[in-house]
């Protein structure tokens, strides 16, 4: 009696793992195109701000924590791209959206850096507005080529 | 098959009529001022003497309403020792309706202990606590 | 005139209190993904809610008996227990949300972290509950709120393209984003859930106790209930638009609440930036309030024991020491480090038990003669009131599964 | 005795033939006067062939609003009788049985044809 469960489970574990070892290509990819598309989003939250901010429309303490929080965002999804296992041929994929994501890191750092100057470089704001709305663009087409695989 | 519209009405009798879970349980325990008590948790009746060869002409009658812990047994089954239950007696029920109304003051029932140990332990420790709110 | 003056504050506090943090941000979540292909299911959840909570209203002024008294009488322990557990929890994710809502828009003013509002917040949403009397939080919260309206007047400012806005309205599964059919019915179902939330009913219908409403102020609070809550309603539908205006076509899809008040600094700039965070501010703390409120007004029926802020404290001691302690564990959940808006996903689960068995009791005792004499329901509403029963128990269903599909609408 | 106890319990005929369940025990306040009301003795049990519990008692009342809900309630409590007291033989091991002969009444409160 117990002997035929055990075989039950044993069959139903073997199933799923393969099951799950079938999927997890196709699971791996769709994070890494959610994280992509995510980091999209928060890059061209940060480009609003900033534009927003140009336009002299933003509360500081509002331009501060679009910022602290786009910071974190991307923080957490460089993360979670960093430590994804790169199965089925999507690590060229992977490494790209990782150092884009990184970039925008980069950026939306030194925005806050220069918001947080006592005189603010409008020139250099605009630079980093342009530059995170083009690595939004990346991100974006990363994620679409991703899921369309 | 039997259906109740088919089935005589019972004999008429003197007194107020009351189905005990419809009409009695789970309902709210009011005081004379109308401040909460509890609720019926479950009700106490009189033991007969023989379960074997029940009386027709004793029934049992309600001696008290229960509140308290009894709860817990009543939804998650057991039965707890009758030295713990805490009784509202019916001698001080004044009018069973959509609520129960108790002739006696809330602070004189072990019902309420709960509630006064709460208030002079803590609540009433804390400032403004025995005053009304502005 | 002092009757008008009522009409019109009550009218303005349902407006004001209708929003949450809940709604500010899945509105906003909702009209950057979907646009306003979802505005149906706001419109159907105002009509559900203006119903039961006009109902729950008319029981407590005729029979005297609170919402969750009658869940108890009419269920039966072991029901109630389970609808009680259930909207207990939703109560406590909620008021966390909503503390940690009142935090973010703290931020928002402040540039400083919402780690170090979370306790300045809870406790202030205790003294409140404390020491004010319930017609003044109640007013002064509700009327602040109404500062909200500010995004009903930049869908105008905005000059968007109305026929496509429109066109949005009468479209089901959107067409131009990448959402999946799962995933709107996900959201139609949370967004159905947190307009027909139980805690209103369980606040409302303490409220006309605590404000010993009587028969004849039946007619006021009918005309609270069904002109300020759809006014309410067009505030959360106005977030929504304003995110579908600004943040959709950006392909900026809404997580955080500073997102939800950019729409405003592109229609007024800072001004009306400072008039939004009020409003997000007071919309979170009146919130904040009835939650507590109805913790320890769920608790405190279910239970028997004494309740109402008409009380003094020490008279209704278990009641306070249920709110108190609801607060805690509010603050401890936040002080974990999750995120306050993410906590609301978790309570469309229990939605799922809590809606119908609240639901259901406040319809049968409504038809009662013995609590309601000559007031009981019409046809009509009896009517109405089964369609949306129907309703409620298909969401219920349909929730879990979907909320399985899609990861909670990732 | 508490009232839990009835509640639930298999109710059988004079032969061991099962009736249903009691779902409630009907009080009437005729006794002598105690305290502030007569007395309340158990006039007789509500027993359902088919449920193991009554809800909101649509079987008893003169309630029919909502109709669907009414329907369905009485539906569920189909066939619902009262037993008196003093008709029941024994209650022991949770089971109540009847006497020879008993009569099955009408559940319905006949004060709430409202």
């Amino acid at each position: 009696m117990i002997f035929r469960r055990l075989a039950i489970a044993a069959v139903c574990a073997v199933l799923a793992a393969g099951l799950a070892g079938c999927s997890a290509d196709a699971s791996a990819r769709s994070a890494l195109s959610q994280s992509a598309g995510t980091a999209a989003s928060t890059a061209r939250s940060a480009g609003l701000v900033l534009g927003l901010d140009q336009g002299d429309r933003l509360l500081p303490s509002v331009m501060d924590t679009g910022l602290s929080d786009a910071a974190d965002r991307l923080a957490t999804e460089a993360q979670a791209v960093a430590t994804m296992t790169a199965t089925g041929g999507i690590g060229a994929s992977r490494d790209r959206i990782l150092a884009d994501i990184r970039d925008a890191q980069d950026e939306v750092a030194s925005a806050q850096r220069v918001s947080a100057a006592a005189n603010t470089s409008a020139a250099a704001l605009d630079r980093q507005r342009r530059t995170l709305d083009r690595l939004a663009q990346q991100l974006d087409a990363a994620a679409k080529r991703l899921e369309q695989q | 098959m039997t259906d109740h519209r088919d089935l005589p009405m019972p004999p008429p009798v003197a007194g107020r009529v009351l189905d005990a879970d419809l009409d009695l349980l789970d309902r709210q325990i009011l005081d004379p001022d109308g401040v909460p008590v509890s609720t019926v948790d479950d009700l106490e009746l009189t033991d007969p003497d023989d379960l074997e060869h029940l009386d027709p002409d004793t029934p049992p009658v309600v001696s008290a309403l229960l509140t308290g812990p009894i709860l817990a047994t009543r939804i998650f089954g057991g039965r707890m020792p009758d030295s713990r239950f805490i009784r509202i007696p019916w001698k001080v029920v004044a009018d069973p309706g959509i609520v129960v109304t108790v002739g006696v003051a809330a602070d004189s029932l072990d019902a309420s202990w709960a509630e006064r140990w709460m208030s002079e332990h803590v609540i009433g420790r804390i400032p403004g606590g025995r005053h009304d709110p502005e | 005139m002092k009757g008008l003056f009522a009409v019109a504050l009550g009218v303005l506090t349902a407006i004001g209190g209708f929003v949450d943090i809940g709604d500010l941000v899945t509105s906003s979540v909702v009209g950057s993904r979907f646009g306003l292909t979802l505005a149906w299911v706001l419109v159907l959840g105002t009509v559900g809610i203006c119903l039961f909570a006009q109902m729950s209203g008319r029981v407590a002024a005729v029979s005297g008996r609170a919402t969750f008294e009658i869940i108890r009488e009419r269920l039966g322990a072991r029901l109630a227990v389970a609808n009680l557990s259930a909207s207990f929890l939703i109560n406590l994710l909620t008021l966390t949300a909503e503390i940690g809502g009142i935090a973010l828009a703290m931020q928002l003013a402040s540039s400083i972290s919402p780690g170090l509002w979370f306790p300045v917040a809870a406790f202030a949403v205790w003294i409140v509950i404390w020491r004010v009397r319930f017609s003044i939080l109640e007013n002064v919260t509700g009327l602040l709120g109404l500062a909200l309206v500010v995004f009903a007047v930049a869908v105008f400012f905005l000059h968007p393209d109305w026929s496509a806005l429109g066109s949005q309205l009468l479209q089901q599964p959107s067409p131009h984003t990448d959402e999946s059919p799962a995933t709107y019915w996900y959201y139609a179902v949370a967004l159905f859930g947190a307009a027909m939330t139980p805690y209103e009913v369980f606040f409302f219908s303490s409220g006309a106790i605590e404000e010993k409403w009587k028969p004849k102020d039946l007619a006021q609070s009918r005309v609270n209930v069904l002109v300020g809550f759809p006014l309410g309603a067009i505030l959360s539908l106005s977030i929504a638009a304003c995110a579908a205006i600004v943040l959709l076509p950006k392909g900026i899809a809404v997580t955080s609440l500073y997102e939800t008040a950019l729409p405003i600094a592109q229609a007024f700039g800072k001004i009306g930036l400072i008039v939004a965070i009020l409003g997000f501010v007071a919309a979170t703390f009146g919130a904040s309030l009835e939650v507590t409120l109805s913790s320890g007004y769920t608790l405190a029926q279910f239970f028997g024991w004494p309740w109402g802020k008409f009380r003094r404290p020490a008279h209704a001691s278990r009641f306070h020491a249920a709110m108190i302690l609801s607060l805690v564990v509010a603050l401890g959940i936040l002080l974990t480090g999750v995120d306050p808006v993410q906590v609301t996903e978790i309570s469309v689960v229990f939605s799922a038990i809590a809606l119908p068995l609240t639901y259901l009791p406040i319809l049968i005792v409504a038809n009662d003669p013995k609590y309601m004499g000559d007031h009981v329901n019409g046809r009509v509403t009896n009517v109405v009131g089964l369609i949306f029963l129907g309703i409620i128990l298909v969401a219920s269903i349909a929730a879990i599964p979907l909320m399985i599909v899609t990861g909670a609408g990732a | 005795m508490i009232l839990s106890d009835l509640l639930g319990s298999p109710v059988l005929t004079a032969d061991g033939e099962r009736l249903g369940a009691v779902v409630d025990a009907r009080l009437v306040l005729d006794g002598p006067p105690d305290g502030m009301l007569a007395a309340a003795r158990v006039y007789g049990l509500v027993v359902s062939p088919h449920s193991h519990s009554s809800f909101a008692g649509y079987e008893r009342t003169g309630v029919d609003a909502p109709a669907l809900i009414a329907r369905f309630l009485r539906w569920r409590a189909r066939g619902s009788m009262l037993v008196l007291w003093a008709d029941l033989a024994s209650f022991t091991d949770d089971v109540v049985r009847l006497r020879p002969g008993a009569t099955l009444y009408s559940p319905r409160l006949s004060g709430d044809s409202a």
